[in-house]
Order: C-alpha cells, then structure tokens, then sequence
C-alpha cells in the first residue's frame, strides 16, 4: 500500500478502557478528571478525545493535559453526561477514543491565549506545551466571576503573564476578556492568537486579531456523533468542514467564510443559529 | 466523454464511485465529495419528520469496520431540501435516499425531491420497518413491490432499491425490478453488535447496529456477483471499497458503479480521486477502452 | 474445578474454549489441540463417503478474515473414527462434525460415532444441502426438525447444532431445540467471494466460498446475543474469536463456550492458551468466582 | 496488543500478483520460472510459496532463488498444475502467497546437501546463501540420468563441491546418490546435513547423518489445500506436525517419530502408504 501514514485504521476508531486515576475540582463550574490511559503518542494541544460514560452518553473533550500515561480532561457540567463525567471516582471506567482531530499550530514564538467556559480546557495544555518549548504566551481568562476562573495557579506555576476578566469585577479586570485583547495585540507583537470558548468571544478575537493583522486560530465545538468524520454532524457550512477532522482548530480567516459565529447544526442536522 | 463515464439507464456520471448513503450526510459535505471527485452522491437517509437518532454512541471500529446505529437522524426531508440541498451546486449528480414508513411516504418524499431537481431518488428498503416490528422492508417481498411500484409510477427520475444482506435479497430484488426499479444498490450493513469487556455493556446505545466496512466486502460481492446474473437492471456495489482493487473487484462481479462508506474515515474525501485514479490507470494498462468494458467481465473457471 | 471449568449439559470441559470444525481437521492434529490447551476441539464435517474436496485454491486471506470453500474434504465417517480417532487420548473431549445427506446419514454417521466414544455430535447444518440445490438445511425449518429428532433420538451424547447466519436463525434454533438439540452453535461462515483483479477471475475454484475470522465477529456476537435470549439450551458462540477479549464478549452476550477457528491461523495453536489465560485473568480481576457467573452477564444499557 | 511478530495478518494469506519475467528451462524435466514479485524480505532457503495458475490450480513450490524483486521457483512436470507451469511465458500473470514455512538453519561452517527430482530446487538456494555466507558445503545431486541433473553450472559457478550421481551411470557416479552420503560422511566432517527430495531417499540420507552423528534436517513435501496452517491437510502423523508451518524443513530425529517414509495424507485426508 502506498498511502503512508495518512490512513488510519478502523480500531482507532474503537474504545479504549481508561481508569479514573483523580478528580479534581477546578473551579465552582469545572472538575478535571485525570485518566489513566497509555497512548502511543502525546495529544497535540487543541486536540479533543470522545469520552464514553458507560451509563451515559459519548461526548467530545478537549485534552487538557497528558503525560506518558495519562490524559486530563476538564468538563463544565452541562447536561446528562457532563454532570456524570463530574461524578466520576477513582478506580472508575471510561470509554476512550482518540486523541482526534488537528490541534493548534504553535508555530512562533509569542502567543496570546484567549480563552473562556471549557475553552480554557484546551488552551492550558496549548500553554503547557509553549512553555516546554520555551517559547513566550501571554494568557487571557474570562468568566462570570472569581470561582469560575480555573487553571489560575497551573498559569503561574507556568511562569506565565496571566490576565483576567470577570464580568462581576470579583476578579482582574471588570468585564469580558474580549476587553482585553485590543489593548494587548496594540501593546505587544504577537506571532499568533489562539482561542477557545464561548464562539461570540471567538468572533471577536478573530475579528480583532486579524484587524490587527495576526494570525489566529479558533478550536470549535460542534455536535458530534463520531468523531472521525464519517456521520458530517460536526459539519461547517458552507465550505463542508467537518470540525472533528478538519478541525477542531481553523485558521480565522477560513471561520469567517462560514457559519462561524451564526448557526450550527443540532442533534438531527437541523440548522440553529447561534 | 472519459474512459470511467459511466450510464447508469438515464444517469450519466463522470464516473462510477459514488458516496454511499449516510456518509458525511449534510449538503456542504456531499458538495465537497463532488469537488473531491465522487461521480454522484447519495444523501443519508431522509424521513418525513426530522429525527435527532439515537443518543452516542452511535458508530464504533471494529476491526476493519465500523459498527453504527444512527438511528435515521436527520432533519427531515423538508428541511434537507430547502437547506442542504441549495449548497450543492450539481442536483444532477444528487441521489436522495428515502427512509419512509410505508409506501406513502416514500412517494411524498420522493415527489418532493424529485420538483427540487434532483438525479435519482434511491429507496433504502434495508432498515427496519417500524411497522411491521423490525422486520427489514426487504425481506418481505410483497411491501417491496408496492413502495416501488407507487414511487415509480409518480417519478420521471429513475428509482433505485437498496437492499440489505437477506435471504430474501435475489428474489425481493427481482420483484423491485419487475416493479420497475432502474437499479438494486446492494448492500446495507450487515446485523451486529459490539461489547465493551472493560465495563461489560454493549457499546451503542442501542445495542445492536450494522456492520460497515472491508470486513463485509467479500459478502457484499458475492451478493452483487449473483444479483448481475439474475437482473437485467444495473446493480450498484455497496460494502468495504476502499481502494481501486476493491471497487474493481464490484465491476468486474458485474456492479455498474459502486458507492464507499466507511472508508472515508480511513481515508478521508480523497479516497474518491484515489480510486479514480487507480481504476483509470488499471483500464489503461489492461486495455479497456472504457470502464463500461470492463463491468461485469469477471472470466469463468478454467 | 478451575474457575475455567464450564458445564455444557453433560459435557463437562476444564475451560471454554474450543476447537471450530474444519480447523486442522486431522487426528493427530487435534490431540495437538487439545494438548496446547483447548477444552475441546469439533471434528472436520464427516461424510457418508471420503471427499477430495474441491480444486485449489479453497482457501484466501482477506481483510481480518478467510474466504474457503474446501468442499468438505474428509476421509469418510469410517475412515476417521477408524484411523484419526485413535490418535486423540481424552475422547471425551472430542466433538464430531456431521455433514449428512439427509436425515439417514445424519443418524447412521452418529451412531457409530457414539459408539466410538467421543462426547457430542455437532450437527453441520449450515452447508449447502445437496438434494435441496445448494440451500442451508438450517433455512429450512422442517428438515431441521426431523433431522435433530431422528440424531437425538438414537444418541445418549448431546447433539449439538451448528447453525449460520440466516433470517431464519432463530427459528430454525427454537425448532432445533424443541427436537431435543442440546446446543446450538453459532455461526457457519457467511457466503462470500474474493476476485483478483489481475487475472480477472474468482481466486476460489468454486467461486464462492464462505468468510470466517475477526470480520465476521460483530455479526456472530449479535447472533449469540438473540439466541441466548431466545434459547433455554447452551450457546455456543464461534466467528472470529481471536482473543480473551473476543471469547469474554461471546460469554457476556450469553455463550457458554466458544469455538475458535480461522485465528489458528495467525496465531497458532498457542491461541488457546493465551485466550484462556486472559479469560483466568480477567475473571479474577473482575472477582468472577467462575467463568459461568460471567456468562450472559451483560449489562444493560443505563 | 502484545504479541509481537509472531502474530501474523490475514491479509498476507491473500495472493499477490507475479508476473513471470523468465522461463529457464534446466533439464529435460524441470523448468524454473523468474517471477517479478517484491518481498518484503528475502525468503529464507527451505521456505515455499503457494503458486496459484489462475487457469489451473495452486500448488506448493520451494523457493529456488531469490532476489530484491525476483522469486524462482524449478518446477517438474508432474501432473496438470506443475505441466501449466512450465508452459508459462514471459508477461504471464501468477497469484503467488508466502513464502510460508520454516526453512533450513544454516548453523555450522560447513554443510552436506543431498537432493533430487524437484527436491533440487530448495537446496540451490540454500547452497546459494551459504555461499553468500562465505561457509562450505558438498553438494550430492541424484537423477536418473544425466540430462535431468539440474543447476549444475550455478553450483560449479558458486564454486562448492559438487557430486553426481545417476542411475544409468551416465555421469558422475552411477548408482543412487544415497550411495555416496556414507562414504562422504566418512572422509569429511560436516556440521550438517541437509536434503530435499523423493520421501525413501531423505530417509535414508537421515539415517546415515544420525548414524555418522551429524544433525540432519529434511524438506518435506505432503498435499497442501491452505499453506498457512488451518486444513491440516499437510498433517505429519502421529506427533500431529503441519509440514505448512512447522516444516516443511523438521530436524531428522523428530522425523524418525513420525510417519516420514511410510505414510502421507491425500487430498481427501486418507493415509496412503507411501
Ligand atoms: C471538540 C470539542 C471539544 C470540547 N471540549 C470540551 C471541554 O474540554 N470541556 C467541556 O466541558 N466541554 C467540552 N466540549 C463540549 C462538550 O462536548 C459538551 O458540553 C457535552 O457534549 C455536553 O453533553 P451533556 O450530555 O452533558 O449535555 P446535553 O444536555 O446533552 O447537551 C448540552 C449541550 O451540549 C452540546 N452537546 C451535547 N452533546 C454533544 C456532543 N455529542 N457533541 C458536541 N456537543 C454536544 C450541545 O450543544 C447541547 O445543547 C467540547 C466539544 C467539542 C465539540
Ligand atoms: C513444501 C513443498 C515444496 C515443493 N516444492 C516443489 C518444487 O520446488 N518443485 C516442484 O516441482 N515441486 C515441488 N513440490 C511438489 C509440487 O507441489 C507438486 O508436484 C504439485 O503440487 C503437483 O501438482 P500437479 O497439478 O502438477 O499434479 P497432480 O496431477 O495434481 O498431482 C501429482 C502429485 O503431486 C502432488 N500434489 C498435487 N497437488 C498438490 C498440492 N496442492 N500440494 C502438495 N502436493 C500436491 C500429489 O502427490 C499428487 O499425487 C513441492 C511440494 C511441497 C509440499
Ligand atoms: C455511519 C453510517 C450511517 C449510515 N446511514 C445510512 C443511511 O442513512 N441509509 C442507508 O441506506 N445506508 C446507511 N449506511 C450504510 C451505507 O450507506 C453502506 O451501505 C454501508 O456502510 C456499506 O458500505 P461501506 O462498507 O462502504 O461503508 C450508513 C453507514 C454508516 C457507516
Ligand atoms: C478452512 C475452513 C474449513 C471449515 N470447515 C468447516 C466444516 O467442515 N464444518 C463446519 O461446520 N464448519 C467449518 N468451517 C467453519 C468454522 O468451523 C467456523 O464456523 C467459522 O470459520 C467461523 O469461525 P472463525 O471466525 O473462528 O473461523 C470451516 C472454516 C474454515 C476457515
Ligand atoms: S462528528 Fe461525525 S463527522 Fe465529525
Ligand atoms: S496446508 Fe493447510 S495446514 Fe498445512
């Protein structure tokens, strides 16, 4: 056969067994679930894996941190399976499969991170792993208020510039993180902007940083059913993106030539708008 | 015209590789199959009313496979037509699959696709039938004539059956011919199920679901290999292509174009230009002037 | 008793994982078998009369699977029991496979079996029935009864069935069980066929054949599955068992033995050692006092 | 999985397409076929492939030679398959599998080689690697008469010791090469001994080795219906060995337990005396 590596196999496709090693609570609204899980490679930022909860159902995450034998994965209770995925103890069993999906370019040396809700989930492994390269970030947080900021002392243990937002004031700057990115992008030279969160936020970073002419990605969330781009429910219309494969990370300027920021499709392929 | 034009009665495509049903499913996505080099492309299955499926798990590898119980999610034929299929620019080379619940929707829908301009309509007989408790439509002969004898009688456009792997399948295609289907798609996916060890629970939610893939390709040929001798309409090969010698495989028992499922998740959208390609290449080297040629010249024994 | 040792009726075996019918075939070949670990080993089909089988090639590798069609290549019921039999030690461990030609074959080729001491028939009613033109005895309902309840009738061994992958499986193996069957096994390979695309012709002599291996698994598993539902008599579960995972699956989906054929082929003999120590394993990680608590164990959905 | 190498794919019991480059004819009854054909390895000396003639059947045959992208196989005519076969020509298309099977181990300096009729074919090669090897070995090669010796110029080019013999005396000795093992033995010291050839004359060439205390190895031949270990029809009776797979190269004092010279299975599976 002569495809090389670009073809996968249908076993990746299959669920692994991988054993709840700690949970954590991050913040009032996030608990992160270290899972013991041996993968043949580390997840690159930005990628995501399908968590199966045998008595729930099978969503998408973002990996937010993994070593050699393990994963985390930090989950906002949303809905049914969410609120499980926080329940999880120690010695528990998930489905894993994955890691899916293109994650963020790092390429460059200085980058600004802005991220909110479980968008941060994906950015605090993308600053890991700028900081294991050495290379600088400047790391923007947004939330309702204080409880709600997660990762604050992984960032610094990053030896990272952090800043907040939150929309009470309780915590760093008094409103949305979206304030703050104007002011840095005019204060400081960046090779890249990266953000994951709420997609309005990211309409307007991308929208900022591409008038400020850097480079910016966004990782998305669609519904997914798969995973791995067979059943096109992750679909961004209308170029035909499938956010599990040809994402979850796009460039900014391709979003803005989509249904990003405007609608997405539910469970049944209806479209919603946003 | 190329050597890979192919005619499928009043269809005439670029070539003989279409996506197969319930792949990539929504209009942008069967638009891109199109520009990556799919010769026509099939929708996922559409009902009357929109349909969420079943909750996820819904799709899992095997080996060689996948397993999947989707549950017919879509948004419902209206709403594929007016929003779908507007994002694709070729409705000549659009095949809108049919999931209906009795022969009345299946004209309906058909109808309504058909004023929306599209090539083909393609009547999925091959997943339960929620009336008769289960039971695939196409193993019960007698629904068989009548679905496809009402919507061909309404349609200008051709009428293609898919048929799943039964018992019942050489006689149920013989009676869709006979009702005047244009071509049998065959196959659907095959009854299976996956179980987790770890947590000791069947994988979908909904237990059971169908197996996908290479793993069913030799039954899907043999299927299309005996269906070309009893039928005088085209078959269509349907089950594990995923390379050149696959799809080749499928004309040569006789298929008249093919359809990939599962592989595009190995492969992604080019596995289209891929067995294109590699099929072109094959015509030239073993001397077929066209793929026409080839189709269903499979030599005897000895 | 090791937590392996399971109860199939009056069969009792040290652990549940058999030798499919058809695999090594030979005397000597299975007393190797069950040497290397097997808890029983199933017989080639025997006949009436020797058979040749058919020309080569009869058997092809495929995507995670085996195309045959060997053509029931046998000494003859007389021969084996007369020359093969003597070279296994522990008859009782020892199934045979009938491939009769009606009901009176079936009951004679027993009957002397039996007489030769081996522990259970296993009754190969998923090959092509001559005098029925090449239909599936186990299609067809009626001959499934007569043909279990003339064996049965004469035996004081169980008789086991061996069923394949048909619409009417579960009928067929209710009927099979009210004729006094002790077992069903499920399933048979499935019809399939292989083309080399090179020489444009079938690889197997008679052309069509039947897939077996990890392709056909999640077809087999959801067989078992149905039938443990629907069967008060054993299951035993065979296609595509190829480690302690897929024979755990089997188990959970309700089996009460597994049968394991074309993974001798890329593993071994060793297969059954290493299937039986991971089912040892798993069993004592999960806290499964015996392999029999485990089986039909399955939990189900939320 | 943690199995390793020795866990094989189903895939490689597939065929593969050869086309025949070259048609040689050796001796008044053998012919040997080049076939383009791109191994992952070299085969090793004493393996076989299954050669399938999609106008007749498929048949066992050694490896006679090998290269990069080149397979021999030295074929008798024996009946229909093996008369197809030598009526191959250039450009012909063949279904090749394998190599399968254990072949000779080649440990020691220096090697006794007893063969005839197709048996030949195998030890060519071994000759041939032992030479590329840079050890020794006497060559005996036994026929009828001395058209039907084969490959006689490559051993002499390979530069190893080479004995006829042929029943009508018409070259080298004249008596069966059995003859000349015990004399041989004798004079020289081997670490080995190896042969290939009619059932009777490999038994008595294992009986001389073991007597002379040298270890023997010998290349069986029984009727193959898979090649790769499933049928059994291939089946050494009573210790229940696969000639396929654990031969068809076994060590001569396990053979003497077996049926080796007395009994072989046909295709129906029956025990026929040989
Ligand atoms: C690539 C990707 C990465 C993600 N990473 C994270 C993360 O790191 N942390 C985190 O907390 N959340 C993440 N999410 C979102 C997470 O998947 C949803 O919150 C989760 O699926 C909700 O499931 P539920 O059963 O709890 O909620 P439900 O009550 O079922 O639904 C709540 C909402 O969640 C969304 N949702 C439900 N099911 C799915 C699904 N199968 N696929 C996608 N969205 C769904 C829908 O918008 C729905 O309206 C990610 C999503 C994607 C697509
Ligand atoms: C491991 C192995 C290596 C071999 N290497 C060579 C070789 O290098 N050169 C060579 O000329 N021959 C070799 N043979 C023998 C060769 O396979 C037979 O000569 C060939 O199969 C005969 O086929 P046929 O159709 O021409 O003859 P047929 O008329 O079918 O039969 C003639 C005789 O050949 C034998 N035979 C037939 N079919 C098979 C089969 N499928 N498997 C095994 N034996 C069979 C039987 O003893 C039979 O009686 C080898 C055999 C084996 C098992
Ligand atoms: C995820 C998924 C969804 C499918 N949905 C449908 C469907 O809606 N209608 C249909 O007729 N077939 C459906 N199929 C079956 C495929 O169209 C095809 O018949 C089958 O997958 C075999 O082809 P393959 O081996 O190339 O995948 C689906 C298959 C998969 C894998
Ligand atoms: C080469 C071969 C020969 C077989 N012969 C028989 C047979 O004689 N009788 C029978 O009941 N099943 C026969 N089978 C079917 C197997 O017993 C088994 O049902 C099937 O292979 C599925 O199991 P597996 O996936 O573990 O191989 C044969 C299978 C193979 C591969
Ligand atoms: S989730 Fe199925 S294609 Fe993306
Ligand atoms: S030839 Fe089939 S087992 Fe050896």
């Amino acid at each position: 056969m002569s495809y090389g590596k670009s073809v996968l196999a249908f076993e990746e496709f299959g669920f692994r067994p991988g054993k709840v090693e700690r949970v954590v609570r991050e913040t009032s609204k996030m608990v992160s679930v270290y899972i013991k899980l041996h993968l043949p490679n580390l997840p690159r930022p930005g990628q995501f894996l399908m968590i199966w909860v045998p008595d729930a159902e099978e969503v998408p995450m973002s990996v937010s941190g993994a070593g050699r034998r393990w994963v985390r994965i930090s989950v906002l209770g949303r809905g049914k399976t969410t609120s499980k995925i926080q329940k999880l103890r120690r010695g528990d069993l998930v489905g894993v499969r994955g890691p899916f999906g293109r994650g963020f370019s790092l390429k460059g040396k200085s980058h600004l991170l802005v991220g909110g809700g479980s968008g941060v989930a994906a950015l605090i492994y993308a600053s890991k792993t700028i900081s294991d390269q050495k290379k600088e970030c400047v790391f923007l947080i947004g939330a309702k208020t204080s409880s709600e900021l997660p990762f604050l002392r992984e960032v610094k243990r990053l030896n990272q510039k952090l800043l907040m937002a939150t929309e009470d004031g309780s915590a760093g700057y008094k409103g949305v993180v979206t304030d703050l990115v104007e002011p840095i992008l005019i204060k400081k030279d960046f090779d890249s902007v990266m953000t994951c969160g709420p997609e309005k936020m990211m309409v307007k970073t991308v929208e900022l940083a591409l008038k400020h002419g850097v480079r910016v990605q966004a990782s998305l969330e669609r519904y997914m059913k798969c995973g791995f781009g067979v059943c096109g429910s992750c679909v961004l219309d209308p170029v035909g993106l499938r956010v599990c494969t040809d994402g979850p990370v796009f460039d900014g300027r391709i979003l803005l030539q989509t249904d990003f920021g405007k609608f997405k499709r539910d469970a049944a392929g209806r479209r919603r708008p946003i | 015209m190329s050597r890979l034009t192919v005619k499928l009665g009043k269809l005439v495509l670029p070539n003989p590789v279409m996506l197969a049903s319930g792949i990539l499913s929504h209009g942008s996505l069967l638009e891109k199959a199109l520009r990556e080099g799919a010769g026509a492309v099939v929708t996922k299955s559409l009902t009357l009313k929109g349909r969420k499926g079943y909750e996820t798990p819904v799709v899992v590898g095997v080996e060689e496979g996948l397993v999947n119980a989707v549950g017919l999610a879509n948004p419902g034929y209206k709403d594929f037509l007016k929003n779908d299929l507007q994002m694709i620019k070729e409705k000549n080379r659009v095949i809108v699959s049919i999931a209906g619940d009795g022969p009345d929707e299946f004209v309906k829908i058909a109808s309504s696709a058909e004023d929306a301009g599209i090539a083909a309509v393609e009547l999925n007989l091959s997943c339960p039938h929620v009336k008769k408790h289960g039971l695939e439509i196409g193993k019960d002969p007698k629904l068989v004539r009548r679905i496809v004898k009402d919507t061909r009688g309404v349609l200008k456009i051709p009428v293609h059956v898919k048929m799943g792997f039964c018992d019942e399948l050489i006689r149920s295609s013989l009676v869709a011919e006979d009702a005047g289907a244009d071509a049998v798609v065959a196959i659907n996916t095959l009854p299976a199920m996956v179980i987790d060890v770890y947590s000791r629970k069947p994988i979908l939610s909904r237990i059971c679901g169908g197996l996908s893939g290479p793993a069913i390709h030799p039954i899907a040929l043999r299927c299309v290999y005996e269906l070309y001798r009893e039928l005088s309409i085209p078959v269509i090969g349907c089950g594990g292509v995923k390379d050149w010698q696959t799809a080749t495989e499928f004309l040569l028992a006789g298929a008249k174009a093919v359809q990939v499922g599962s592989a595009v998740a190995i492969k992604g959208l080019k596995v289209f230009s891929e067995i294109t390609e590699g099929l072109a290449k094959y015509l030239k080297e073993y001397g077929f002037e066209s793929v026409d040629i080839l189709m269903g010249s499979l030599e005897g024994k000895k």
